[in-house]
Order: C-alpha cells, then structure tokens, then sequence
C-alpha cells in the first residue's frame, strides 16, 4: 500500500461524494425533480476512483451512460453535474445533455455516454492524441459487462493492440446488463478476450479500493511507458435499478442489500485503513459531512437556477454554419 | 373489441402472429429479460414492457433475449428470415441504428435485389423513436427518413392503437423487411381496438378528417397534434384534411396528391430533422405532380436543424407541437 | 498552376494541410499499404491511389494504416478530433457506414450540442461513393442525404478538381465533423488547379453558368452532366443557369431561392436515391420560399427506387444521365 | 482418412473446377471482358472443398467478397456464376449483382458479400433457423483475415455461443487484407480469440484438404450434434491480387509463384491420393479435361448469354409494393 495520508483522503472523499451524489439523485428522482433516464454507480465507486486516482489532466476517461462515478472520479465539478441532471442552465452542459452525455473535455472526462460500447473507439482516439503529441498521457475507457459484448468494444481491443496505444478498457462487471445476467451474455471470459487480442487482462475485485488501485497503478503505467494497452475486468455491484424506476425483480431477493452489508466499498476502505490506522475515523467522518453540505448545496443550486434559455435550443450544433 | 392502449395493441399482434404461425419469433435486449439471472424471469418483456407476456407463452425458443450485439442480433433476424423464419427483431430505441445499418441498409433490404429476385427477407425491426421524454440527444431521434432513403425497406410509422395493431400483424405477415417506428411517448395512448387479428395494407393512406382548406399531411405522433390542431381550427372556421400516410414506404402518393388537389393548401408535418426528411419528400412529390391545384406556398413543420435537447423547455420548443401547426395552417390559408 | 486530376488535388490538398498543421493525420485502410508486408510499402495510396506519398513524406506516425475495423478507427478520429488532433479518417467506400455510423452521427456530430458548446471536433471524413464503375448494390450508393440529415455534420460534394482542392482544405481547417464525398468515377478528371493551398468557404453555392430560361441545381458529379446538358439545351435557344451548391450542409439557401426565382422553372438532379433525397429537400426549400415565382412543377432527375444494379446496360439506365436532364429541362422549359 | 473414392473424386473436381473458373475469369478481365471488382479464390480451393464436402442442401454457408471458390463447393451452378460475372442475363441473379453479390439460397449458399464481415451475423441467423425449425443443418461463415478484425465478426462469436447455435466460423487467413499483412492487422491469435468468447478453435494447414475436411468434419459434427460453434483457423495462399488489376507489390517478391509451386492444393492432394494409390492420374486427369471443357462451355454461354432487358432494373426491389 503505497499511498500517502493525503492519497487516502482523497480517494476517501471522491468515494463518498460519488455515493452522496448518487443517494441524492436517487431521493430527488424518486420525488420528482428530475426526468429522463438517470443510472446510478452506488456501489461501484472503488472502480472508478481506484482508476481516476492515477491520473492527471493530461489523461482521458471515456465513460457510458452510467456516468456519474466517473465524471466525479475525473474531476467533474459536482455542482455543474448536479445542475445538468435537472436539466437547468447551470448545468455542465448547459442543461442540454443531461445525466447521459455530461462531459469536461478540458479535464479529460470524454463524456457518459448513451450509446452502449461508443466510447473505446473515442478513448483510442485520445490515445492516439496522447501519443501523436507526445503528451505523456493515457486514456482508459470503462466499459460494461454488457458493452463487452458490443462489436465496437471488441474492435478497439485490437486496434489499441495494433497502434500500441496507451489504453486501459476497464470492465466494470457488475452483473448484469438492464436484466441479463452477464454469466448469461458474457461468453468465455473477459481476460481470456483480452488474451485473444494480445492485450494482458487482469481480474479485480472492484469493491476493494486498495485491489483496484493497485492493478490501475500498474497496467497505468505501463500505458504510459509506451508498453501498450491492457484490459481489466472488475466485479462489482451496482445498490439500485439499471435505471431510476426499475424495480430490479430480475436479481434475487436481498441481493444488493446483502451487497451493501458485506462488500461496501466505502464500509471496505474504512475498516482497512483504520484497522491499520492509516487514518482515524474522524478524519472520515469529516468528510462524510463535507461531502454532505456540499451535495445539499449542489441540490439547492440545481433547483434554484433557472432553466436554459430558449435560444439555446439553436447554439452549439456548429461552430459556424 | 376493447380499448388498448398501443402497448397492449402490439403485444396482441405479436401474441396472435405467434400463435398463428410457428415460425414467427421475436429477438432483442431484455425483450423477455431476466436471462440467466436469479430473480424473475420475463422481467421486463423490453424496456417499455411491450413484449411482456410473450416468453410465458411462447418460451426462450421463440422469445431470444440477446447480448448487446445489435449487428450480429439483427443481422442474425435478417439470415433468419432469408432462411424460413419470420423474425420480429427489436432495435431498442432506433438511435442504436448506427452500430447495425449494415445488416438492415445493405442485407436485408439489397438480398432480394443482388440476388436476382431469388430471396425472401419477412424480417420486421421493431423499434422506439422520437422525442418527448427528456431522453436527450441520443434516444429521442426518428431517423425515419434514412430508412425511408433506402431501396428495399418498408417503414411503418403508426399514429394509435388501432393503426399499430393492424400494421403490425401487416408487417410480420410481409414478405419484405419493414422497420415498424413506435413512438415512446405514445404507448399509454388508447382507443377501441378489435381483439382479434386484422391488416391494415401498406402503402394506403388514412384520412382521419377531411376538410376544405388545407390539407396536413402528418406522421406517426404528428398525425395527433395534427388533428389537435386540426379540432381548434375548426373553431375558427378552417377546415383542414389530415392525411396519416401511415407507411412511408411505401407512400401512397395518389392519396396525398389528390388531397393536395382538393385543397390548393398543403402543410406537411414530420417531427424528424428537416434536412432531407419526409416533410421535404411530400413537398416535393406535390409540387412535381400537383403544382397546378396550389393556391400557395407548402409549409412544412418541423424541429429545428438540431440535435433532441435535454432539458424539458427545450425539449418542448424543439418538438412540433399542435399550436406551431395551428399557426402553419394559418398562415398556409391565408396566404 | 497546372492541369490536375482531381486525385492529384486531393493528394495535394491533404500534403499542403499536413506540412502547414502538424495536428493533421491521415487513417484509414490501406490508406498508405503493405502494413506489416515484406514488399513495397506505400504500394496503394488507398485503393484508387489517392493518398500515394503521404507516408513516405509525412511517415506512419500521420499515416495510419487500420485494421478492417471502421467503428473502431472513425471512432477514433473522432476521439482524436476532440482532444487535439485534426485527423481525416477515409471510410473507403461510404456504403460501409453501415458499420460505424454511430461514432459519425452520434458522438461527433453531437458531442459540441450534448456537452453545451464545449466540444471542437475538427473531423474530417473522406469517403467515396457513387454509380459508374460496375460495383454493384454495396459500393455504389451515394448516401449523402443520410449525412445531410444529421444536425452536425457538414457534408461536402465538389465537382471539380478545383472544387475538390479548395473544400477539402476548407474541411481540414473547419472545427466541425465534415463528410468529404469523392465520386469515385471523377477521379482522373482533370483541369487547371492552382499550386498553392486555397480555401473554398462552405454554404457557398457556384454558378457553372447563368441562363434565363431554367434553373437547373445539381450535386456532385451530376453538376457536370448538368453542364453537359445545358451546353446542347444552348444550341436549341434554352438558356440554363446551374447551380452547384458545393456543400449539401450547409446548403446555400439563399442562392438556390434566388435562381429559381430569377427563371420561375428548376430542375434537380441528385444521383442518390429518390426518397428523402437532396432532390426532395431543394424542391420543399423552393417551394416554401420561392413559390409565387415558379412558372412550372419542379421536376426532379434521380435514379429510381432500387439498389444499384451491377450490370453495365442497367447501371447506365440507373444513372441520371445528362440525356435525362435535358429532357427534364424541356419539359420544365415548355411547361 | 475415411474418404471412399467417390468423395475423393468429387473433392478433386470441385478443388480443379473452382481453379479453372478463377483461371479463366482472371483471362476473361484482363481481356476486357468483365467490369467490376473481381477477387479470386485461387490457391484457396482446399478450404471452401474441405469444409463444403461435409455438408448438405439442409446446411447453409456464408461467404465474402472472394466468393467464387464457396459458391461452387456449395454447389452453385457454374455457367450461371460465370453468366453473373460478365453481367448477363443468364447469370444467377440475372446480372443484377455480379462477382460479390453471387447467391442461390435454395442449396443453402447466403450469398458472397461487399461488406466485409457481414457474413458471420446472416450465418447466425440461418444457424437459428435450422435450430428452431430443427432441420439438423449446421451454419458455416466464411470469414477473411481482415474480415476477422470487424467487430460484427466479433459480436458474432459471442452470439453464436451464448445461443449455443450449430455454426462454424472459419478464418480463411491468406495473409493479406487488401495489402495489409495479417500479421499486423491481427493483435493476438485467431485461436485465442475463439478461446476468450468460449469457443474451440483451430489451426489447419489451408493448402492441405485432408488436413481441413478432418477439422471440418469435426467441428461440424459436433455443431450437428447441438454441441454448439467452433472457430478454425485456416492459413492459406491467394494466387492473384487481392483484386482484379492488383500489382501486389507489397508482396515478396515470387510470393504467390513459391507457394504455387510448393504448396499447392491441387497438386499436394494429387500426390497424396496417387502415392496412396486411392485414385489414378489418368482419373484425375480426365476430371481435369471435363472441367476445362466445362468451362469452356459456361463462358461461351456467358458471352452469348444477352444483357439483362432494361426492365430488370425496376424489379426484385421488393415482393409487393
Ligand atoms: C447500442 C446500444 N444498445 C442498447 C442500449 C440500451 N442499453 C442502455 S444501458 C444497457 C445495459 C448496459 O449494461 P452494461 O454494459 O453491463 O452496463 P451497466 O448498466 O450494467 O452499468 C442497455 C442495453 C444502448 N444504450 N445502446
Ligand atoms: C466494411 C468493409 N470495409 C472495407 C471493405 C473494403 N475491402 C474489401 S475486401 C478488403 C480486404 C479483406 O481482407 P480479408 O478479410 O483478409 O479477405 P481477403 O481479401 O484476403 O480474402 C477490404 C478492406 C469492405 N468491402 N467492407
Ligand atoms: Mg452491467
Ligand atoms: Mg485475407
């Protein structure tokens, strides 16, 4: 474990304020104030945060449509985030994508994305900027157990491959895909596909930070020396619907709540780094509250900015047309 | 006889073909759900639950929940039918087009052609289109045009219930590959509709009024707000014709033409992109064919050259809505 | 200046914006050629030649072979595109979009919406496409109405070496995804083209010629046969203006009213299917804005409703030939 | 080998039969006689044979842009190929599709194809077909090296698989896709690949017909036997270009001339059924003769055959419209 105290906290609060945020989406869905099609990461946070931790602003992050994790992750401002799922003019997008397709390309968050497998053709894409400039950077794309089966996925393994870029595709594995099992749809395996294509595959337990961070820092690095793309494949466990009124009959009773008991991500980090007394429990519960006030004030922003302006239905098609 | 809404339309045309014809299968994502899980089965019956039911019935033999691999499910429909089954493979939202055109745009819709006459494709791709429900950019397209371009294809764009129902039990019956659109926000919409099964013939256009000033020709949820706006206008004493083309491949241009004729005033509504859209293919087959009979010019109303927004106000000002028509038909008759 | 086919200037144009912008790489398959082979390297340019030189001049960092997998590789110019490259991807024939049309109409043409005005994406797509070479149903269409339709893209038809020079650095220098259309008939034709880099705005239609009879709007490689056409409608006293818009989106609007205006009788010819094609969508564009000075129906010059058939006799009759313009022309001219 | 003399015959005739076609189509273009984009199957003949003898009207192939070679293992009629080729009305499709679009869906044959990779999902489809219906037929897809990278090939393996589908994927890798050397274009190993979808895959020796028709009967026997899809990796030499008028300088130099002379399936099985003593020269010989004549035959029926009336071009788009 080679992380600092600062490291720790950090990972800690990204951790927290991705489970914060999407708690309060889930609470204000649930009363209304928020349309569309929202899908929630509670429970996957280790994934994304064990992977954003080891990069910078020159790194890219492809995401899919469950996307909130890994903006927060990259460094999203949550405000913004939390005003463009309301859909009001404050919002990162201006209020014109929406949970699905909330971005920051000045911080190398690629975009969620609501087209299943569109984003490991774009990561490659950023990886190949990485490497035509010379930036030092890498690109991961996360990717879900069902986006593993999509034709675009499986093409980008070879081409990261045959180009030698700095990609990681990050299999997060979280069981299911809508209501299909991922034992069902998923033939063979996913590192023996990696294998196939000639990239290394890792498996991870991706409720464990310390796992996750760990396989990151190395298939990271080795991206970043020029040793070419990996995959990883993390299991995990999505705690609410594929989407925001689904009522889940699909899993087996108590399955996420069993889940949330015993392999909580954030219950996980907390027992091993003050079981080794890496950090004290206050220190957490700080951020526990930080993390809280500023989602509350995220959530008052949002309902308080106004919606987007009319004219903004006809600005940003082009850049001059 | 009953009322239903259009889910409940299109699952009974699916019930019925199925019960009628062992070689009707359906296939898509989550079209059963549920597959390989611990919990129910037929979770869903597809994200809207139109196919829900079906499984129960028929089992996973005839019900395929697939991986996400539009291109080889639907492409596997499309192989299927050339070889003796009649597949009604479902596109989710009609936005994933992009990662499995091929197998519709240059398979099943080129075999019959390449082939020398020698093929028979009964392939029907069910999918959902259209904006209204704050889905954004990439789930609230129609895309009905591109379909519409290609050789080859049918396209099938139902306006309530009773119109789903019959075209649908039509498409699987076709011996063609036919996209069927169903629109997203409509599915809780109902009317009367038989029980049994019935056929409504492609390519034969629906008057849902008729009138003496203008003449709107709409499509598939359009064909509603028309007639919405079609009611209030009456009001004021404009009467208008409202043509449901109802397929838009094939078109029933004689219908059109001739309604064109009757009135001498035309507006065309079509809820896709205006570039190269449907509203632009009617304009065009009346003002080469019935140029004569119009008393002004043709007003098509459409959403702005944009991709769908998100946020519910934009959203709103980017659909046509019954008042934008209402004020197209207006100027159109007093012009 | 010097004579130059219309693959030289392309070549040029692609050489000219590589040397100027070091952002700029070239992908595609076979694009340089002998990837990974033991002999020649370099040994196609593309298959018709077009890009021969590049990597020997520029190397394989900035001409990137691909593997036969398009969603993988235009998607990755597309993700280039928007974190700093400024990439022209060929998609070797457009027929193939049907395999990567999502990472085109969904990711690059919205990304700048979606994201609220926060994305450039300097995209540029090379494609070809077109009748006339004995290709059959998949690698003769022209599709362009497809691209036409999406909010975001640009969509580019030259119809000249000159033409094709100055858009396609116009392309490589604009900040929006552009779809670059080569006809893949045209590309030994050749005329005078200067040497130096040149930019030929967008939006901006050309008048091949002014006449006062029949306003003749044509794309692509009909633009020529339009040419062809109006130089024998001369000889009979029929005077034509023609009209190449250049680029599809957008579309010079303006001029094209104007000139149909100035005549009162248009004719359109666009070598791509008859529905929902740009045939269609100049025709509702005059019709709605220049109607009181039209003297005759529009009429429309397209191939018929069908793939593309691959023998020679049929493909000639499938093709909007400069004898069917003329004919249409006279008609509109007597009507 | 468990081939009576009767099969063995009827294997040397189709190898010899798709090699004098391919001969003569590749005169016939170079005198000017065809139009179009014709890619040439010869060198291969020991792939499309080896598999195609192993099935029946119930079984379905799925072929490619090189065509000719499938179409007649799969038992397509040869003067109606060559009719099509040059663009007449006699040919299979009435002249209407030409080299890439050959077809006879009645003896099971799906069509050649200008997409590539757009086999292995229609081969899907009539796997499904004969699964639901239970006609006992099994599906094979044709598939190029290159076409091996697309991701509907992909997908497609997955599919297959989690369907459980009778279908058999078989790579016929000549080592170039258009000028690129598949051992660039292909990160990993086709076998690997089969392997990470669940599939079991093969390597054969594509020059040798003993070597693929045992492969062949295996994986279809057990596609047959509803034990599901299989991959076969079949390297193997394309004589011309990759197109008609192709000058293959990529190549080395006396590339396709070594393998002509050292490996090729007409010759290798020649000796091996000869040395063997299960068939004579003299037999082989006149299977030679009779071909020649056959197509001799089918191209002066070709070029006496009359283009297509212009009428066709309106019809065949669709059954009622
Ligand atoms: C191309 C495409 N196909 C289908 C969908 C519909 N869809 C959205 S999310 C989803 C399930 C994705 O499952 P997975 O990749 O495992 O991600 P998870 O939701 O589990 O995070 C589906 C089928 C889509 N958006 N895009
Ligand atoms: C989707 C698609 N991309 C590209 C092409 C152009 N193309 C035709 S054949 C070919 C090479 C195919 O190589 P391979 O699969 O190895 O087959 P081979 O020609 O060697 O038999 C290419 C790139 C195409 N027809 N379709
Ligand atoms: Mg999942
Ligand atoms: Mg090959």
């Amino acid at each position: 474990m080679q992380l600092n105290r600062e490291e720790l906290l950090k990972a800690y609060r990204d951790m927290r304020l991705i489970r914060e945020f999407e708690e309060r989406v889930h609470t204000e869905f649930a009363a209304g104030g928020i349309s569309g099609s929202v899908h929630l990461y509670a429970g996957e946070e280790a994934s994304a945060v064990g992977f954003c931790m080891n990069l910078t602003e020159v790194d890219h992050i492809a995401s899919t449509h469950r996307g909130h994790g890994h903006s927060i992750a990259k460094g999203c401002d949550v405000k913004g985030m939390m005003g463009e799922i309301f859909g009001r003019s404050n919002g990162l997008c201006g209020g014109k994508g929406g949970s699905m397709h909330i971005a920051d390309l000045e911080i190398g968050m690629m975009g969620a994305n609501g087209i299943v497998g569109a984003g490991p053709p774009l990561i490659c894409g950023a990886a190949l900027t990485a490497k035509t400039l010379k930036t030092g950077g890498v690109a991961i794309a996360f990717v879900g157990d069902g986006g593993s089966n999509q034709g675009t996925t499986l093409e980008s393994y070879n081409l990261a491959k045959v180009w030698n870029l700095p990609v990681i595709f990050v299999i997060e594995d979280n069981g299911y895909a809508d209501t299909t099992a991922s034992s069902w749809s998923v033939g063979g395996s996913q590192t023996k596909r990696a294998e196939g294509f000639g990239l290394p595959g890792y498996r991870v337990d991706g409720h464990d930070f310390f796992a996750v961070h760990k396989v990151a820092r190395e298939v990271i690095g080795r991206a970043r020396a020029g040793e070419g793309p990996s995959l990883v494949h993390a299991r995990l466990t999505r705690y609410y619907g594929h989407f925001e009124g689904d009522g889940t009959t699909y899993r087996a009773a108590g399955e996420s709540d069993k889940a949330r008991a015993e392999r909580d991500c954030l219950d996980i980090f907390r027992r091993r780094v003050t079981e080794a007394a890496l950090l004290e429990n206050d220190q957490l519960d700080a951020i526990d509250r930080e993390v809280l006030g500023l989602i509350d004030e995220a959530t008052a922003e949002a309902k308080a900015a106004p919606a987007p302006a009319i004219e903004q239905l006809f600005t940003d098609v082009y850049l001059s047309y | 006889m009953s009322r239903k809404s259009i889910r409940q339309a299109i699952n009974e045309a699916l019930a019925l073909e199925m019960r009628r014809d062992a070689r009707v299968v359906v296939m898509g994502e989550d079209i059963s759900g549920g597959m390989g899980a611990p919990g129910e089965q037929d979770a869903w019956g597809g994200p809207l639950g139109v196919t829900k039911g079906l499984m129960p019935e028929f089992g996973r033999e005839r019900v395929l929940d697939t991986p996400i691999s539009e291109s080889a499910f639907i492409g596997a429909a499309a192989g299927a039918a050339a070889t003796g089954l009649r597949p009604v493979a479902e596109l989710m939202f009609v936005d994933f087009m992009g990662v499995c055109f091929d197998q519709i745009f240059n398979q099943a819709a080129k075999f019959r052609y390449m082939f020398g006459g020698k093929a028979v494709t009964p392939l029907v791709v069910r999918t959902m289109y259209g904006a209204g429900l704050s889905a954004a950019s990439q789930h609230s397209q129609c895309l009905y045009p591109i379909f519409t371009h290609i050789p080859g294809l049918k396209v099938v764009l139902p306006s309530s219930a009773y119109e789903a129902k019959g075209l649908l039990i039509q498409a699987i019956r076709d011996d063609d590959p036919v996209i069927f659109f169903e629109h997203k926000a409509m599915y809780d919409e109902e009317e009367e509709v038989p029980d049994e099964a019935y056929t409504i013939p492609f390519g034969e256009a629906n008057l849902t009024r008729e009138g003496d000033d203008v003449t709107i020709v709409a499509f598939g949820r359009m064909v509603q707000f028309a007639n919405q706006a079609a009611d209030k206008l009456e009001k004021d004493g404009i009467s208008c014709t409202v043509v449901d083309p109802r397929t838009t491949s094939p078109l029933d241009e004689d219908t059109i033409i001739e309604m064109a004729e009757e009135t001498g005033r035309v507006v065309i509504v079509d809820e896709a992109s205006p570039r190269c859209n449907m509203a632009t293919d009617v304009s065009a087959l009346i003002t080469q064919n019935a140029f004569g009979a119009l008393k002004a010019p043709i007003k098509m109303v459409t959403p702005p050259h944009t991709p769908v927004p998100f946020a519910a106000d934009l959203e709103r000002a980017y659909i046509p809505s019954p008042e934008k028509i209402e004020a197209a038909v207006r100027e159109v008759a007093a012009a």
